[in-house]
């Protein structure tokens, strides 16, 4: 299988890019408009869910925006996996002048994460944000969604680097606002909104700063384009502080570890239909740019030989991998203990990209999405806890296993793939982790990652037996979750399991979504010469 | 024996009662014969025609006298581990068919 | 007959035999309770039926992820243990009929199933599944019997089991790094992923020291359950080490301890069914032996002892089992003179106890015998002597101990029923398989991996097995008489087990607590050095030292300086 | 406020005044630095003023906020559905020529147009529906107090 794939990159290599329009070509179909179209349906439908104004109307049309997402993404990325890439001029302006959308499997594959992650979370958001939000915060809070739905779905398609950070900033507002609606429940929502504000917004200045510097020293904003021109000024010192401060902006929004403390409140306090999009989607869209500038724009070469940032990244995605497990143990709110292992796993996907090898970026990406979609399973969990016992604190669900059998079940599959249990999702990934430390020698490294998945055991055992080995509390609704939020939440339960069986989709996407970016700049090259 | 037992018990009372007897009758019987045939032997000491006769008495009294130190040694209350350990609990009845044969 | 004979079961060889149980574990689960046991008993019957018409060869190649695997693997060492695990699935699930436990039902088929999964795997990954499927199907069968110390036994019991398999993960992988190859074939002890996997197998076969589960889960299991139990794991183990460390030298050694240390235990323990998981490890030791050799001989007769023993021992434990099913105690102190009222299942475990001895005639004899010629062969006097210690130890608790305390000796003023009618079925036609091996070894030899040249009863054979029994008895029945015989005393015995259940909670007690000392007075410094460069920046940065509140925006902020603050020096130095 | 003769009245000048500014940097936004969020803000302050001085009810019979709301959302539309219009006759999103495909320069100053209209309904809104949302909070001192 894996042979077939990498022979399926290589003819990519040859293949490079194909145009879908420049500016001789006028007639154009529905499907060569996908690269916008996927980010702007959401788009549009968010200002039209508030102009309409109408309760009933904006659960469907948020549905069948993001739904419609979904099938665009799907559709974009069966069109690149075969190593090519689509390139779309927003207004007709070729690149580098104009923006430039631009899809390959990596960036296809984190719009299918994400616009997934929505179509399975908003049924389930419909009953949960019932319960947590009044009613007539309904309408906005799908507009929200919308916004930041298209927020993280622009980002990843964008091609443009200065467009990437106005969508960052689309899905980041939103997401505030996302995060404070939790005040209905729980005022501390407020606070913490204020905080993930303040600090979000330092992260993304801290990026715009960086961007700021390479435009400096390129006079460029495309990001083949700058790839191109920072390969040829090597010792260029504006743009080694411009690296800086993107990476270490994105290291905020991406929550690496020093820089994680806006994450777990954000998570804890939000409504659980929101903390669970959140947690399945816009760390993992930070960490595809992260991606995306390392290995894109500056090249594994430069970031990895000239920038020795493997031993910056390397020590921080251990300690995340560490440290915040073990922060993740001593919780005593489950949502607080998600968001901390969160954290945790985030390590996983920076130990992946600092690695810097085909097997282990191709783990990082392969655990981008398996990661999401056991964490939006067990975050919809925590939710139909919250909406029976009322809490989501370790005393609130004291064998609520007895009581919600089914709900507890999925939370117990999903526990299984954080620790990367075989025939999980999370089992794919870290074996390829495991695997990727292996190829470099470091055996080492490879103990620690299955040290620190014992670290996972014990804190997905804390749950477990609080679910089941406890006497469940009188006061509790003794009521299974509805039906509405249990059937999504299987569907992501059994996800886990399928992609965890049957991963030849997941780590083949990834694996071509790795060898596109490790190839890195000298692929784009051959792009950027196409586009202009 | 005033007890009214199934033919097949009174049969393993007799050979209970009659035990000894015949065990002396079987291993003076069993030595004999080891000194009547050729030992085949292998191992050193093997030739002697009483070898496993000694062995299986040696053996076993080591077991019993190793085992009354062991005992001594190691031997604890069965609710050293707890009183819910598996050593001081009674095999729950309802798992069971508890009967006594009807007379 | 051949498989063409019969069109529908033809096709049954189109699937691994481990995936038969699979779908009848479901069906298991859905099923009424009336119609449960026929399934139990008919599933693993059409197993072995499937197994004994399996062509040899690797039937069920799969590649997967780029592994490339094998589910069916089918010679004459797999055939023999696949079939012996459904046999005795049979027989213990006959044994079980009376059982309206869906958990233990369910738990049963899918650990024979995985048992048989693992027997058949080609590759180590595959057999790591089934490895693990054991493992977490089994410790069912301990919970069934739901109780607060049967939880927590089984709970020690997995944590053993699954580390057994995360060990056999690991070394598969680092063997897979070394050798490019993922094959289940004939391993060298040397690299860390030979011995990484050797240690897992040599967790499940009970090596000493890492025994203690075996003993501490039999006795806390199910009266059916233990059956079960005690055919699966460790014979499992067995094969895995015949097939990967045939010839291993230390196993030698390692077997030649494990024969002889759990008999002073068997002998002074007052559970009937801790007896006998003791009396399992000391028999376990003879097949490593015979591995360890790894001469076609020894190999043949490992495999030959296995398969008895682990018809004697199930007939063993079934009798004790169904002592407990109607007394509702296994312990020694407790009974006594049962065999007024329960004659036949008397006469059943006398039949499973000589058979244990090696009584000539029955099936020990003709099979424990071969590991012991194979050891004589190789000259290997030490073990040999150890062999023949153990062989007539064995007699001391298996053989007269189990039958003794519990059918005669004193008269414990029980008077139990005879047991069901099912039991005493299985129980004989277990006994009937006994007897048909030392009757007839050639059955028996015919089915082994090697071809055998082996004649068990040659008088001198037959004369000195006799003497060393005979004797031993006679030593047993003086002990009694003189009142040197330990007894029949109530209580606990430790092993190893000591270790983790009272020795690591406090070791490890006293370790968190320099840990936490050692930690606490780090995080000081560190906090302490922190603190005093903060404070540096603050006094030139801040106006009025607003920042010194530990705020997480603040702190965040704090970091994101200095994170830059390297990214920076780093980027600039490189 | 209603004591402050002067500020009433300077303010009901200006707030015209205002506007008409609003409405050239609107329009010469097309060919000049500048535009719609300029103008939008500008727009907007001419409501703020007015409301500061009268009162937020009084501004708010002119602007209700389930306008102001709408009108966020309405600015928004008119921006991504001029993209939408190009894209659906045919050009790339945002092709302003499909506006006026046979003068292509008319096109583009149309596309401007219509594009800067909806960023300026938009600021103007967002920045009326900031106002709104802090004076909307119960006041710490009351009119009377003063």
């Amino acid at each position: 299988m894996s042979g077939q794939v990498a022979g399926d990159a290589l003819a990519g290599h040859a293949a490079g890019v194909v145009e879908t329009a420049t500016a001789a070509e006028r007639a154009l179909g529905l499907a060569d408009h996908l690269p916008v179209l996927v980010v702007l349906v959401p788009f549009l439908a968010a200002p039209l869910v508030v102009l309409l104004g109408a309760r009933r109307l904006a659960w469907p049309i948020t549905f069948a925006a993001a739904f419609f997402s979904l099938a665009a993404a799907l559709s974009l990325l069966s069109g690149v996996l075969g190593g090519d890439a689509i390139s779309y001029h927003i207004g007709g302006w070729a690149p580098p002048l104009g923006i430039e959308y631009r899809i390959d499997a990596a960036n296809a594959f984190v719009m299918v994460i994400v616009s997934a992650i929505a179509v399975a979370i908003l049924p389930y958001a419909r009953t949960s944000i019932a319960a947590e939000i009044p009613a007539r915060q309904h309408v906005l809070f799908h507009a929200l969604f919308l916004l930041a739905l298209a927020g993280l779905l622009g980002v990843a398609a964008t091609g443009d680097a200065f467009n990437l950070f106005v969508f960052l900033e689309i899905s980041s507002l939103a997401t505030y606002v996302l995060v404070a609606m939790g005040a209905y429940r729980d005022k501390r929502a407020l606070t913490t909104a204020f905080n993930y504000l303040l600090m979000g917004t330092t992260g993304a200045t801290f990026f715009v700063i960086g961007i700021g510097f390479l435009y400096m020293s390129t006079g460029t904003l495309n990001m083949a384009d700058l790839a191109q021109l920072i390969a040829q000024q090597p010792g260029n010192r504006t743009i080694h502080a411009g690296f800086a401060f993107i990476i270490v902006g994105m290291g905020l929004k991406v929550a690496m570890y020093p820089l994680h403390l806006w994450l777990p409140g954000a998570y804890t306090y939000a409504p659980s239909a929101v903390s669970a999009f959140l947690a399945a989607t816009a760390t993992k869209v930070a960490v595809y740019v992260l991606l995306r500038f390392l290995f894109t724009v500056f090249g594994p070469q430069y970031t990895f030989e000239a920038a020795e940032l493997t031993w910056v990244i390397l020590p921080l995605a251990l300690l995340a991998m560490f440290a915040a497990s073990f922060i993740a143990i001593f919780q005593v709110n489950f949502k607080k203990m998600l968001a901390y292992s969160s954290i945790a796993q985030i390590g996983y996907m920076l130990l992946g990209i600092a690695m810097l090898s085909q097997t282990a970026l191709t783990g990082a990406i392969v655990h981008l999405f398996n990661h999401a979609i056991t964490k939006a399973t067990l975050f919809m969990v925590i939710g139909a806890y919250v909406l029976r016992a009322g809490g989501a604190f370790y005393r609130d669900i004291e064998g609520i296993g007895r009581v919600m059998p089914w709900t507890s079940a999925a939370g117990v599959i999903g526990g299984l793939s954080l620790i990367g249990v075989p025939g999980t999702a999370g089992f794919v990934s870290k074996w390829l982790l495991v695997q990727g430390a292996l190829e470099k020698g470091w055996w080492w490294m490879a103990l620690l990652v299955v040290a620190s998945s014992l670290l996972a055991v014990v804190y997905v055992w804390k749950g477990i037996e609080t679910a089941y080995l406890r006497a469940p509390r009188e006061d509790v609704d003794r009521r299974e979750a509805p039906l509405t939020m249990l059937v999504p939440i299987w569907i992501m339960a059994l996800s886990t399991i399928w992609f965890g069986l049957s991963a030849e989709w997941t780590v083949g996407a990834a694996g071509t979504a790795a060898e596109a970016l490790m190839s890195g700049a000298s692929q784009l090259l051959i792009s950027g010469g196409a586009g202009h | 024996m005033s007890e009214n037992l199934p033919p097949l018990a009174r049969l393993l009372g007799l050979v209970e009662r009659h035990f000894l007897k015949a065990l002396a009758a079987g291993a003076a019987l069993a030595l004999g014969a080891g000194f009547a045939i050729d030992m085949h032997a292998k191992a050193p000491l093997e030739s002697f025609g009483g070898f496993y006769a000694l062995a299986g008495f040696v053996s076993l009294s080591t077991v019993l006298i190793v085992a009354r130190l062991l005992r001594a040694l190691l031997g604890r209350q069965e609710d050293y581990y707890g009183r819910s350990a598996v050593n001081a609990e009674q095999y729950p009845a309802d798992q069971l068919e508890v009967r006594d044969r009807e007379p | 007959m051949s498989p063409d004979t019969l069109p529908a079961l033809s096709a049954l060889s189109a699937l691994p035999t481990a995936f038969l149980f699979l779908p009848g574990a479901l069906l298991a689960a859905v099923l009424p309770a009336r119609l449960r046991p026929p399934l139990l008993v008919g599933l693993p019957a059409l197993a072995a039926w499937q197994v004994w018409t399996l062509p040899e060869g690797r039937l069920m190649p799969l590649a997967l992820m780029g592994l490339e695997l094998e589910l069916m693997r089918v010679d004459r060492l797999s055939r023999i243990f696949a079939l012996i695990f459904t046999l005795i699935a049979v027989l213990g699930n006959l044994y079980a009929w009376h059982l309206r436990d869906r958990v233990q039902q369910v738990a049963a088929l899918v650990y024979a199933g995985a048992a048989i999964g693992a027997v058949f795997a080609g590759d180590l990954i595959t057999l790591f599944l089934w490895w693990e499927g054991t493992a977490i199907a089994s410790v069912f069968l301990i919970w069934a019997r739901r109780t607060e110390g049967a939880f927590h036994t089984g709970m020690r019991y997995l944590v053993v089991q699954v580390l057994s398999g995360v060990l056999l993960l690991a070394g598969a992988a680092l063997y897979w790094r070394e050798t490019g190859s993922l094959d289940f074939t004939l391993m060298r002890l040397g690299s860390p992923a030979t011995w990484l996997i050797f240690l897992a197998f040599g967790i499940k076969a009970a090596f000493p020291l890492l025994h203690n589960w075996l003993q501490d889960a039999y006795p806390a299991a199910t009266v059916t359950g233990t059956v079960i139990l005690s055919a699966f794991t460790t014979k499992l183990a067995i094969y895995a080490l015949a097939r990967g460390f045939a010839g291993t030298e230390i196993l030698i050694w390692i077997g030649a301890v494990m024969t002889v240390f759990p008999v002073f235990f068997a002998e002074v323990e007052n559970d009937m069914r801790r007896v006998l998981a003791y009396s399992l490890n000391n028999q376990l030791g003879f097949m490593v032996v015979g591995i360890g050799i790894g001469s076609e001989m020894a190999l043949n007769g490992t495999a030959a002892h296995a398969f008895a023993h682990i018809l004697y021992k199930a007939l063993l434990f079934m009798s004790v089992g169904a002592v407990l099913y109607r007394t509702g105690t296994a312990r020694a102190t407790e009974l006594g003179g049962l065999y007024r009222t329960m004659p036949l299942t008397a006469i059943l475990a006398v039949i499973g106890a000589v058979s244990i001895s090696g009584v000539p005639l029955f099936s020990g004899f003709v099979t424990k015998s071969m590991v012991l010629s194979a050891a004589s062969d190789a000259h290997l006097w030490p073990v040999w002597g150890a062999l023949v210690f153990a062989s007539a130890a064995v007699l001391s608790h298996s053989g007269i101990k189990i039958p003794y305390f519990i059918f005669f000796a004193h008269d414990s003023g029980r008077r139990p029923a005879e047991a069901p009618r099912h039991m005493l079925l299985a129980m004989g036609l277990t006994a009937a398989m006994c007897i048909a091996i030392g009757l007839a070894p050639g059955l028996l030899y015919a089915l082994l991996p090697y071809p055998v040249e082996y004649h068990p009863y040659s008088g001198y054979h037959v004369v000195g097995q006799m003497q060393l029994l005979l004797f031993g008895v006679v030593a047993f029945a003086l002990a009694m008489r003189f009142g040197l015989h330990p007894g029949e005393k109530r209580g606990t015995l430790l092993d190893s087990d000591w270790l983790y259940r009272r020795a690591a909670p406090a070791v490890l007690g006293a370790a968190a607590a320099l840990v936490r000392a050692i930690w606490g007075a780090g995080a000081a410094a560190v906090g302490a050095l922190r603190a005093a460069a903060m404070g540096f920046i603050r006094a030139r940065s801040g106006p009025e030292g607003r920042l010194a509140h530990v705020w997480p925006t603040g702190s965040m902020v704090e970091w994101l300086a200095i994170i830059l603050g390297v990214m920076l020096v780093v980027v600039y130095l490189a | 406020m209603r004591h402050h003769l002067i500020l009433r009245v300077i303010t009901k000048i200006l707030a015209g005044t205002i506007m008409l500014f609003a409405f050239y940097v609107q329009f010469h936004g097309d060919y000049s630095p500048g535009g719609g969020f300029q103008a939008g803000v500008i727009l907007a302050v001419a409501f703020i003023l007015y409301g500061l001085v009268f009162s937020v009810e009084t501004v708010q019979q002119v602007m209700p906020p389930w306008l102001v709301h709408r009108a966020m959302a309405l600015g928004l539309l008119l921006y991504a559905g001029t993209g939408v219009f190009s894209l659906l006759t045919g050009y790339n999103f945002l092709d302003y020529t499909a506006l006026a495909p046979h003068h292509p320069e008319h096109g583009q100053e149309l596309g401007i147009l219509l594009v800067e209209g909806g960023v300026g309904i938009t600021v103007t809104a967002v920045m009326l529906s900031i106002y709104y949302a802090f004076v909307g909070r119960t006041p710490v001192i009351g009119d009377e107090e003063w």
